[in-house]
């Protein structure tokens, strides 16, 4: 059944992809300004010069020609080259891709290593002060604005206490082999523990940032899912067979409790992966996020459009990633 | 009155009272439920849907859900009161001296673990087996409660199961450490008729072979008549009628019962009219004061309005159990 | 025993008024005593705020004395009574700029979800009801919106269309109705199959009449749940946006801009940001415990 | 112990090949490790850096003398020949890899580089350029034989220049690594300290958000930050720690009003809107007093600056009369388009016009889509925007040219003066320096008085520094070269 | 005994639901995907009569009621009602049909809209077909009201405010509202408590009688249908193997499916043998055994009915059983 769902998935993904690339491009298309007036600013400049840039990027063919090439070139995985780093498109968007998986990854570890326990106890004690507490953390969690709370822990841990550096992922000659490019798994993988240290002191605050938010709302999703897990029969009758509370509430109740955490995870995962361009610019991590985001604001079509085609394609493997969790969480679910 | 708990009773309830707090008042869903499960009957607690069947049962084990909350009562079992027990030592008794299957199958069993792993937790947490011999044990088990191919059954989920097979598969974990008391939450309702006697038999068969105690809850009182020694007919959370089967059904002390049996429709009396009982039943939070079934009595009196309590009338030998009815009528011919 | 179908309401699945918002969930217990009261009157403080603000605001949001350049609140040292809250970078009273930017931050917040919600209910009663070509073209329709990154989407949108209160509602309301569509679909999938439904076919009721009269009146509690739990994120992307210059037009001053403008005085000048930051909790605490509230009065289950 | 120096910077480079961008901030990273023929003093005075001298030989042909024995970090030497290929691949078309360089425009009428032997070049232009030499500095040599071998893609990550600092590593995004270049030929002479580099290891780390930026200097992070709001100075300054480095900027700042259409193509209300703004209160309160008021829009170190233009002194009542002179006793409505950085200053201009009865409504706007809106003034029906124009040569043909000259591409007043066209064309190829400076001092009277633009300010660039930085003075070309920079 | 012309009747219906979606059409079996819920079914429901159609769940029975009033689409086959071809009705002209035909559901809680009130659930079918005056609509739902043993009174109130035989009465009152010819009721008593299920036996009897309606009686218990029916059709894996008139087929049972069936039913009164239980589960309606469908579980069934499916066999006045028993032998 799996490799036909996947067949249909992979299907499915056609008229997604291709939707995603128009929207793209006719965003971009229609957002007023010329990337190659952007490109030399003030500086000096002659109208020839200007056209030949213009029809070095491509600039002088109509719309639509352009956005089929960019489609055919892009089905034989060419996505250009970047306007403004004048390399290819893959080259500059690969480059930044561990250092967002990296964050994203982290960040969802804080998630779940906070929101689980804190789900499954607010649900335990509902009504408690410890779930009040949740609640209005959680809220705390989705209102603040990341850009905000990542200042904050700035000052805090590292103008005030000086135990945090401030940006960037590892200091000078701490670096390691590259393996993965995950730094934290290729300084284990050196035997580097001074380097581990430092990546880590490094990811704490952008992944607290982005990890608490997304907490707070995992949080809330896995008490609820516990909540409705508890009040079921096979709890009751797990309770008459006499198991302990531990055996009931960590693998009766929290195994078919999580299918909405990971849903949730999933999506929210699938949105950090994509970049989060405000946390990067605070943290000064070079992530895709803010790269995807100056490219905008430059008009670098080719960049956008390739990164938000990967950011599509990723989505919808996360998807498909988490639906194969389903079942395992969950027999009954098929795929 | 049978106040005092029966010395030769395996489970005996005295004034069971069981609330849950809701929006409109407290509903009082057993309201001091007498009864006495003796040792190896079957008994039968027949009711409608809400009479407290289930929350009483639930009672017994400490399983009743917060905000809900056991009030009063006393619950001995096998001389002890489970009560007072701390709450390891009850863990201990559960699934091990008194287990309970629930009413839907379905629901009870968790979708996210084989069948298998639901029978072998049971022995694993009361020291019975682990591992490998306790999935050997839950293979055993399941062949016993008649499952086929039970070698292959212990690693399917609930929901590759048919609704029969699922029956079973709760059983088997309930019996998994030979319990002395099933009780056992209307087995059969989620069930098609001819499924429904197959598990009847196998809890009548598995009785006999344990020599186990058997509380069957159902709102048939065909099965009940088919199947239990005694019973007990329950009517918004009280205790209205009980004793021994062929006499509380061929002679039934309580309006209610005698209601109930009249508005059965019967297979072999297939145009006879039947004779409904008027009336809902009570709102559990607005019970009235007195009898409550009077507002649906056909045979009300004034003395109705005032509470009535439980009356033993001594028709039968004492060895077939007590006799009580919860009417003012009671003793007078019926 | 309660049904353990997650996604649905209705008839037989899980009461929706009686289930946990994600949010909200536990606050049940503060709406029974008073909490929802107190929360209702505290959106109702703010509306009328925004109503009032000429009549309420002590100063002149717009107008600003330099000589007053990021003055401190009252209490510090520096700071005078006729500015509470102190002053931002161009000498504007905070307070006031505050009680303004109620007005923004609600119309936002409550355009978009507004916008959304009718948009995503139609759209997803729709898709779940008729099912077949329409249900594709509009489940395509989300789930391209969903695979682009919402951030990304807006700035595009709004370079595109430029900023401007206007035009900040509409690019959060096009991909915002999204979710709402994609909770109404699922619960109208479910709806449909229920009996009243078939009783009203049975009836020969039209399509219209049993997408708008018999379905949606059930699946309004969940999308009010989405709604009211998207309008703190509304209320944040609107403040990115600012972070990004895209945010709402000068002198208007919206929370969400002001907290992104005075972040960069965060650490000379902390007040310039913290006191609309601690406005936007206020009001998104206030909503989640308030459309509990509603909920549960507009639910005639719970009428007695 | 090595000493280290960092620097927190707002944005990366786009790439590390010299003729391969167009951004000042990339090319403040490059100049570590790439030098020029020419280079500028403080004072902004070209002086010779690569080359020993030069010589103008006709007014289309100079001759450069380059020093001997100039060695890229990959030890090869530097000869005639690597001049000739730069100067090649930014001159001809598709001579990077098939892309032409984006800065072909900075060596002007360049028609042709020439060996004359291998340590002197000659540069042949099409016509007179008498700033030919102002824009040299630009320019940075790279070695032949390295970019033929690795090919231009490649130059985008490698470095291998004759500059102070070698390229250790780009973390993109993140940081770029440099290390002192021991055989450093000592860079220009007049540029002292001459010698190699001071410290052995500098690292730009890129910190896009001003507010830690600022923090990372606090923490201890970072020596010197560029950018530095100017609410931060105080702090700053109060800091035992950090200090507050500041320079003539060469950026200024202006607001081109839309003479094309009512009300601004009225002289009065231009001069009536200049009137208006309190100069000196914003330089004061919002950019700390760190910045001049300018009466035009070239700064005063620049060559042909014109110090004796009629100062719009700040009067509401002037300004008021000059309206109700053009016709508007009650006022004008009018937008004001502006860019999110500039928010602040352009409120703060608005509050003082309105209250001057040139009432202003501020429009934000994304800074690309306001720049092509404002390409056409003639027909983009808006009424005045807040511009800032940079040039860091210091001569007006990179500021007022573009900015004022009909029609060019900075000209969003949409200003067009026959007379003041006549001026520039003329200064342009006029080789006489005292002749050419009259020229443009001539049009920037005309300017003064015709006043298309509301004349502000010319702000100095503000860093941040820690007390541990020693030699390092900000420069006013807006890059940060760290040669002679020391830390204790 | 007049014979009167069917009031219903349906030939050769045919209803099977595909389970796999989108590519799996393509590439999977239909065998094992597809479950054939009515599979080649024939009924006749003569005008004012009652037929029972009895059978274990997942037989087809609610299927096959809904197929009856065309709630569902039938894959095959034919269905008349009073003379109209049903299945070939322009929609305008069904709407317009389906005052006479009505449906009242098994599950009181979750047929009823619990956001309407009585008076709009009732009234629904009264707006639609009459467009009537909203007074004159009340005045007709207080009526119906009344006659299913509710008051004018609850007109205002929400389904939740109900119990369950009250509410089963209010989806009796929208079924009935109409005056409809024919009613399908779907186990409308199997949800209820014991004591309610025989008020709404007694009120369905009398509304029949009142109202010359024909039922078409779906049920799993036995001796609720023994008690309304007038005819009784079996069920058995989306085959009707008997029918016959009800006192016959309860008394004289036979096909095996159906004697097991009775020989099942807990009694009160218990007396004599009861025939062997069936062993084994129903077979899975997407893998219908070969033959006959019932031989896995057969007491009786030998070689033929392995492979042969056996066709209806009167054995006796107007009672069929599908089964070689009665026919060739097994
Ligand atoms: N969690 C609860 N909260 C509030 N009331 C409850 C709860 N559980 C049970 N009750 C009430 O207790 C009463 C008895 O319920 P119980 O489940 O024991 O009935 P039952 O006889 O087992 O019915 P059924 O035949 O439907 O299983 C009912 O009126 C019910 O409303
Ligand atoms: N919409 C549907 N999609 C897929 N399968 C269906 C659908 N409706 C019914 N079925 C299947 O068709 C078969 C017959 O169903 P039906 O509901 O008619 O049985 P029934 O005899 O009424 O059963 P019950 O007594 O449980 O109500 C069952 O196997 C059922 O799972
Ligand atoms: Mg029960
Ligand atoms: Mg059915």
């Amino acid at each position: 059944m799996t490799p036909l769902k996947l067949a249909e998935r992979i299907l499915q993904l056609v008229p997604v992809l291709l939707g995603i690339a128009v929207i793209a491009f006719v965003m971009m298309a229609l957002t007023p300004g010329d990337p190659v007036e952007i490109m030399l600013g003030d500086a000096r400049s002659t109208p020839e010069q200007r056209d030949a840039l213009r029809h070095d990027m491509g600039l002088d063919r109509p719309p639509l020609e352009r956005f089929f090439v960019f489609l055919g070139n892009a089905l034989s995985g060419d996505f250009g080259l970047s306007f403004f780093h004048r390399r290819p498109v893959m080259d500059v968007i690969l480059e930044r891709v561990p250092a967002t998986v990296e964050l994203t990854l982290a960040a969802l570890f804080i998630a779940l290593a906070t929101a689980i326990p804190l789900g499954v106890l607010a649900a335990v004690r509902r009504n408690g002060w410890l779930d009040r507490a949740a609640t209005i953390g959680s809220l705390l969690g989705v209102s603040l604005p990341g850009f905000w709370f990542g200042i904050l822990l700035i000052m805090l841990f590292a103008v005030h206490l000086q135990v945090l550096p401030v940006s960037g992922r590892i200091g000078f000659g701490q670096e390691v082999p590259p393996v993965t490019r995950l730094l934290l798994i290729d300084s284990l993988i050196a035997g580097r523990l001074d380097s581990f240290a430092a990546a880590l002191r490094h990811l704490i605050m952008p992944a607290l940032t982005l990890g608490l938010a997304m907490g707070a709302i995992l949080m809330r999703v896995t008490r609820t899912a516990m909540v409705e897990a508890l009040a079921q029969d096979y709890i009751v009758f797990a309770e008459a067979k006499g198991l302990s509370r531990a055996r009931i509430l960590g693998r009766h109740a929290l195994k078919n409790a999580l299918i909405p955490t990971v849903t949730v995870a999933a999506i929210e995962t699938g949105s950090l992966l994509g970049g989060n361009m405000i946390v990067e610019t605070v943290f000064g991590w070079p992530g895709l996020g803010r790269l995807v985001v100056e490219a905008i604001f430059a008009r670098n079509y080719p960049l956008v459009q390739a990164a938000v085609l990967l950011y599509a394609a990723t989505y919808v493997m996360l998807n498909f990633a988490a639906d194969l969790l389903y079942t395992a969480l969950n027999p009954r679910v098929r795929l | 009155m049978s106040a005092l708990p029966a010395h030769d009773a395996l489970l005996s309830l005295r004034g069971l009272t069981t609330v849950f707090p809701t929006r409109h008042g407290e509903v009082r869903a057993a309201d001091g439920v007498d009864l006495d499960v003796r040792p190896g009957e079957c008994l039968g607690v027949v009711g409608e849907s809400g009479s407290g069947k289930t929350v009483t049962f639930l009672s017994v084990l400490d399983l009743v859900r917060r905000p809900g909350r056991i009030e009063a009562g006393t619950i001995v079992f096998d001389g002890r009161d489970l009560r007072r027990l701390p709450p390891e030592a009850l863990r201990a008794i559960r699934g091990r001296d008194i287990a309970m299957t629930m009413q839907d199958a379905l629901t009870a069993l968790n979708p996210a673990f084989t069948v298998g792993a639901q029978i072998a937790e049971v022995l694993e947490a009361h020291g019975r087996a682990t591992g490998r011999s306790a999935l050997d044990r839950a293979v055993q088990l399941l062949e016993q409660v008649g499952v086929p191919d039970p070698a292959r059954r212990v690693g399917v989920y609930p929901h590759q199961l048919s609704g029969g097979l699922r029956q079973r598969a709760m059983i088997a974990a309930a019996l998994a450490c030979q319990p002395r008391l099933l009780i056992a939450d209307e087995p059969t309702t989620a069930l098609d008729v001819t499924i429904q006697a197959q598990v009847l038999d196998l809890i009548a068969d598995m009785r006999q072979r344990l020599g186990m105690s058997v509380v069957l809850i159902t709102h048939d009182l065909g099965i009940v008549a088919e199947r239990c020694d005694r019973v007990v007919v329950m009517y918004a959370g009280q205790v209205v009628e009980s004793g021994p089967t062929r006499q509380v059904i061929g002679a039934p002390a309580h309006p209610y019962t005698a209601g109930l049996l009249a508005s059965m429709p019967r297979l072999n009396q297939t145009r006879a009219a039947i004779r409904p009982i008027e009336g809902q039943i009570p709102d559990p939070a607005r019970l009235p004061p007195g009898c409550r079934f009077e507002p649906r009595c056909p045979r009300r009196r004034s003395e109705c309005l005032q509470p009535v309590p439980m009356r033993d009338i001594v028709r039968a030998e004492r060895a077939f159990g007590a006799r009580a009815v919860r009417c003012v009528l009671a003793g007078a011919a019926p | 025993m309660s049904e353990a179908v997650p996604a649905l309401s209705g008839a037989k699945g899980i009461d929706w008024a009686l289930a946990e918002s994600p949010i909200a969930g536990n606050l049940r217990q503060f709406v029974r005593d008073g909490a929802a009261l107190a929360a209702t009157a505290t959106v109702a403080a703010f509306v009328l705020l925004a109503l009032l603000a000429p009549l309420v605001a002590p100063h002149d949001p717009a107008e600003g004395d330099l000589l007053r350049r990021l003055q401190p609140p009252a209490w510090m040292s520096g700071g005078e009574w006729a500015y509470p809250l102190g002053c931002d970078a161009l000498g504007r009273d905070v307070l006031s700029r505050m009680i303004y930017g109620t007005r923004v931050s609600i119309l936002v917040g409550v355009l978009v979800i507004f916008f959304a919600a009718v948009i995503g209910t139609l759209a997803g009663l729709a898709a779940g009801y008729l099912r077949g070509p329409v249900d594709i073209v509009i489940s395509r329709l989300v789930d391209i919106l969903l695979g682009f990154p919402y951030l990304i989407f807006a700035i595009g949108l709004m370079a595109m269309m430029g900023p401007g209160l206007s035009n900040i509602v509409l690019a959060l309301a096009y991909k915002e109705w999204v979710l709402p569509c994609r909770v109404v679909r699922a619960e109208t999938l479910a709806a449909r199959e229920t009996e009243y439904v078939e009783a009203a076919r049975a009836l020969g009721a039209s399509r219209v009449h049993i997408m708008l009269r018999e379905i949606l009146p059930n699946i309004l509690s969940p999308v009010l749940v989405v709604a009211t739990f998207r309008m703190a994120h509304v209320i944040i992307v609107e403040a990115s946006l600012s972070f990004l210059g895209l945010g709402v037009q000068p002198p208007t001053a919206s929370w969400g801009s002001m907290v992104a403008d005075g972040r960069q005085f965060l650490l000379e000048a902390w007040w310039v940001s913290t006191f609309p930051g601690l406005a936007i909790l206020a009001l998104v605490l206030a909503i989640n415990v308030a459309s509990q509230g509603l909920r549960d009065a507009f639910d005639p289950r719970l009428q007695s | 112990d090595a000493s280290e120096l960092r620097v927190g910077y707002s944005s990366d480079a786009v790439t590390l090949d010299p003729a391969n961008h167009r951004s000042r901030v990339t090319e403040g990273i490059i100049l570590n490790m790439y030098d020029a023929l020419l280079a500028r003093t403080d004072d902004m005075r070209v002086v010779p850096e690569l080359a020993e001298s030069w010589s103008q030989i006709n007014p289309t042909t100079y001759e450069f003398k380059l020093r001997r024995g100039v060695r890229f970090h990959s030890g090869d030497e530097m000869t005639a020949d690597d001049v000739k290929y730069t100067y090649d691949r930014l001159t001809k078309p598709n001579a990077m890899g098939g892309q032409t360089s984006p800065r072909q425009s900075l060596v002007g009428p360049l028609k042709d580089t020439e060996i004359v032997d291998k340590y002197t070049v000659r540069f042949v232009l099409r016509e007179p350029w008498p700033i030919f030499t102002a824009y040299v500095p630009f320019n940075q040599i790279v070695s032949k034989s390295f970019t033929e071998k690795v090919g231009t893609p490649a130059m985008a990550t490698q470095a291998n220049g004759t500059g102070p600092f070698k390229l250790v590593e780009w973390r993109r995004g993140d940081a770029v690594i440099l290390e002192r270049f021991a055989v450093y030929y000592g860079g220009s002479p007049d540029l002292p300290p001459v010698g190699p580099a001071r410290v052995d290891r500098v690292i730009f780390k890129i910190i896009p958000e001003t507010a830690s930026r600022v923090a990372a200097l606090l923490a201890g992070e970072v020596d010197i930050i560029d950018e530095l709001p100017h609410h931060a100075i105080k702090q700053l300054q109060a800091n035992p720690r950090t200090k507050v480095l500041a320079t003539n900027g060469t950026r200024s700042f202006f607001m081109p009003l839309n003479n094309t259409r009512p009300p601004f193509n009225d002289k009065r209300v231009r001069q009536a809107a200049n009137h208006a703004v309190d100069r000196k209160l914003v330089i004061d309160r919002i950019l700390s007093g760190l910045a001049v008021p300018l009466d035009g829009i070239i700064s005063p170190q620049s060559y042909g600056f014109n110090a004796n233009l009629k100062n719009y002194d700040y009067s509401t009542d002037k300004a008021k009369r000059l309206l109700a002179e053009a016709g508007h006793p009650n006022g004008i409505d009018v937008t004001l388009d502006v860019d999110n950085p500039f928010k602040d200053q352009a409120e703060a201009l608005a509050q003082m016009l309105t209250r001057a009865g040139i009432r202003t409504k501020v429009q934000i706007w994304e800074r690309t889509a306001m720049a092509d809106l404002w390409k056409n003034p003639q027909t983009n029906g808006r009424d005045m925007t807040f511009q800032s124009w940079g040039d860091g040569a210091l001569d007006p043909v990179g500021i007022f040219v573009p900015v004022l000259r009909t029609k060019d591409r900075g000209n969003y007043s949409g200003y067009g003066n026959p007379e003041v066209d006549k001026l520039l064309d003329a200064a342009n190829t006029e080789t006489d320096t005292a002749k050419r400076s009259a020229m443009y001092q001539q049009a920037q009277a005309i300017v003064n008085d015709e006043a298309p633009l509301i004349f502000l300010w010319l702000p100095q660039d503000v860093y941040g520094a820690s007390a541990r930085l020693k030699g390092w003075q900000p420069s006013p070309r807006g890059v940060i070269k760290l040669h002679e920079a020391a830390v204790d | 005994m007049t014979v009167a012309a069917p009031l219903l009747r349906a030939r050769n219906l045919v209803k099977h639901f595909d389970l796999r979606h989108g590519l799996a059409r393509l590439v999977q079996p239909q065998h094992g995907h597809v479950v054939r819920a009515v599979d080649d079914v024939e009924l006749e429901i003569r005008r004012g009569e009652t037929l029972g159609l009895i059978g274990e769940s997942g037989s087809g029975k609610s299927t096959l009621g809904r197929l009856a009033i065309r709630l569902l689409d039938a894959d095959a086959g034919e269905v008349r009602f009073d003379g109209t071809d049903l299945l070939r009705l322009e929609p305008a002209e069904l709407v317009r049909l389906r005052r006479r035909m009505q449906i009242i559901f098994q599950d009181p809680y979750a047929s009823l809209n619990p956001r309407r009130t009585v008076e709009d659930i009732v009234g629904l079918g009264l707006r639609i077909h009459e467009r009537s005056a909203a007074p004159s609509t009340r005045d007709r739902v207080v009526d119906m009201l009344e006659r299913v043993g509710l008051s004018a009174a609850h007109l205002h109130r929400y389904p939740h405010q109900f119990s369950g035989g009250q509410r089963q009465r209010i989806g009796i009152a929208r079924a009935l509202v109409l005056r409809p010819d024919f009613v399908v009721c779907d186990e409308p008593v199997s949800a209820l408590d014991v004591s309610i299920q025989a008020q709404i036996i007694a009120l369905l009897n009398e509304l029949k009688r009142d109202f010359g309606l024909t039922y078409l009686f779906i049920s799993h218990d036995l001796s609720v249908v023994a008690h309304l029916a007038d005819r009784i059709a079996v069920m058995y894996l989306g085959r009707i193997v008997e029918t016959g008139p009800a006192s016959r087929l309860i008394e004289a049972p036979a096909h095996p499916y159906t004697q097991a069936l009775f020989a099942a039913v807990p009694r009160i009164d218990a007396g004599g043998e009861r025939p062997p239980r069936l062993q084994g589960d129903m077979p899975s309606a997407l893998d219908p055994p070969a033959g006959c469908r019932f031989h896995t579980r057969c007491p009786h069934a030998g070689e033929r009915c392995r492979r042969v499916e056996p066709a209806p066999i009167e054995v006796a006045a107007g009672h069929t059983a599908a089964c070689h028993l009665h026919g060739d032998g097994v």
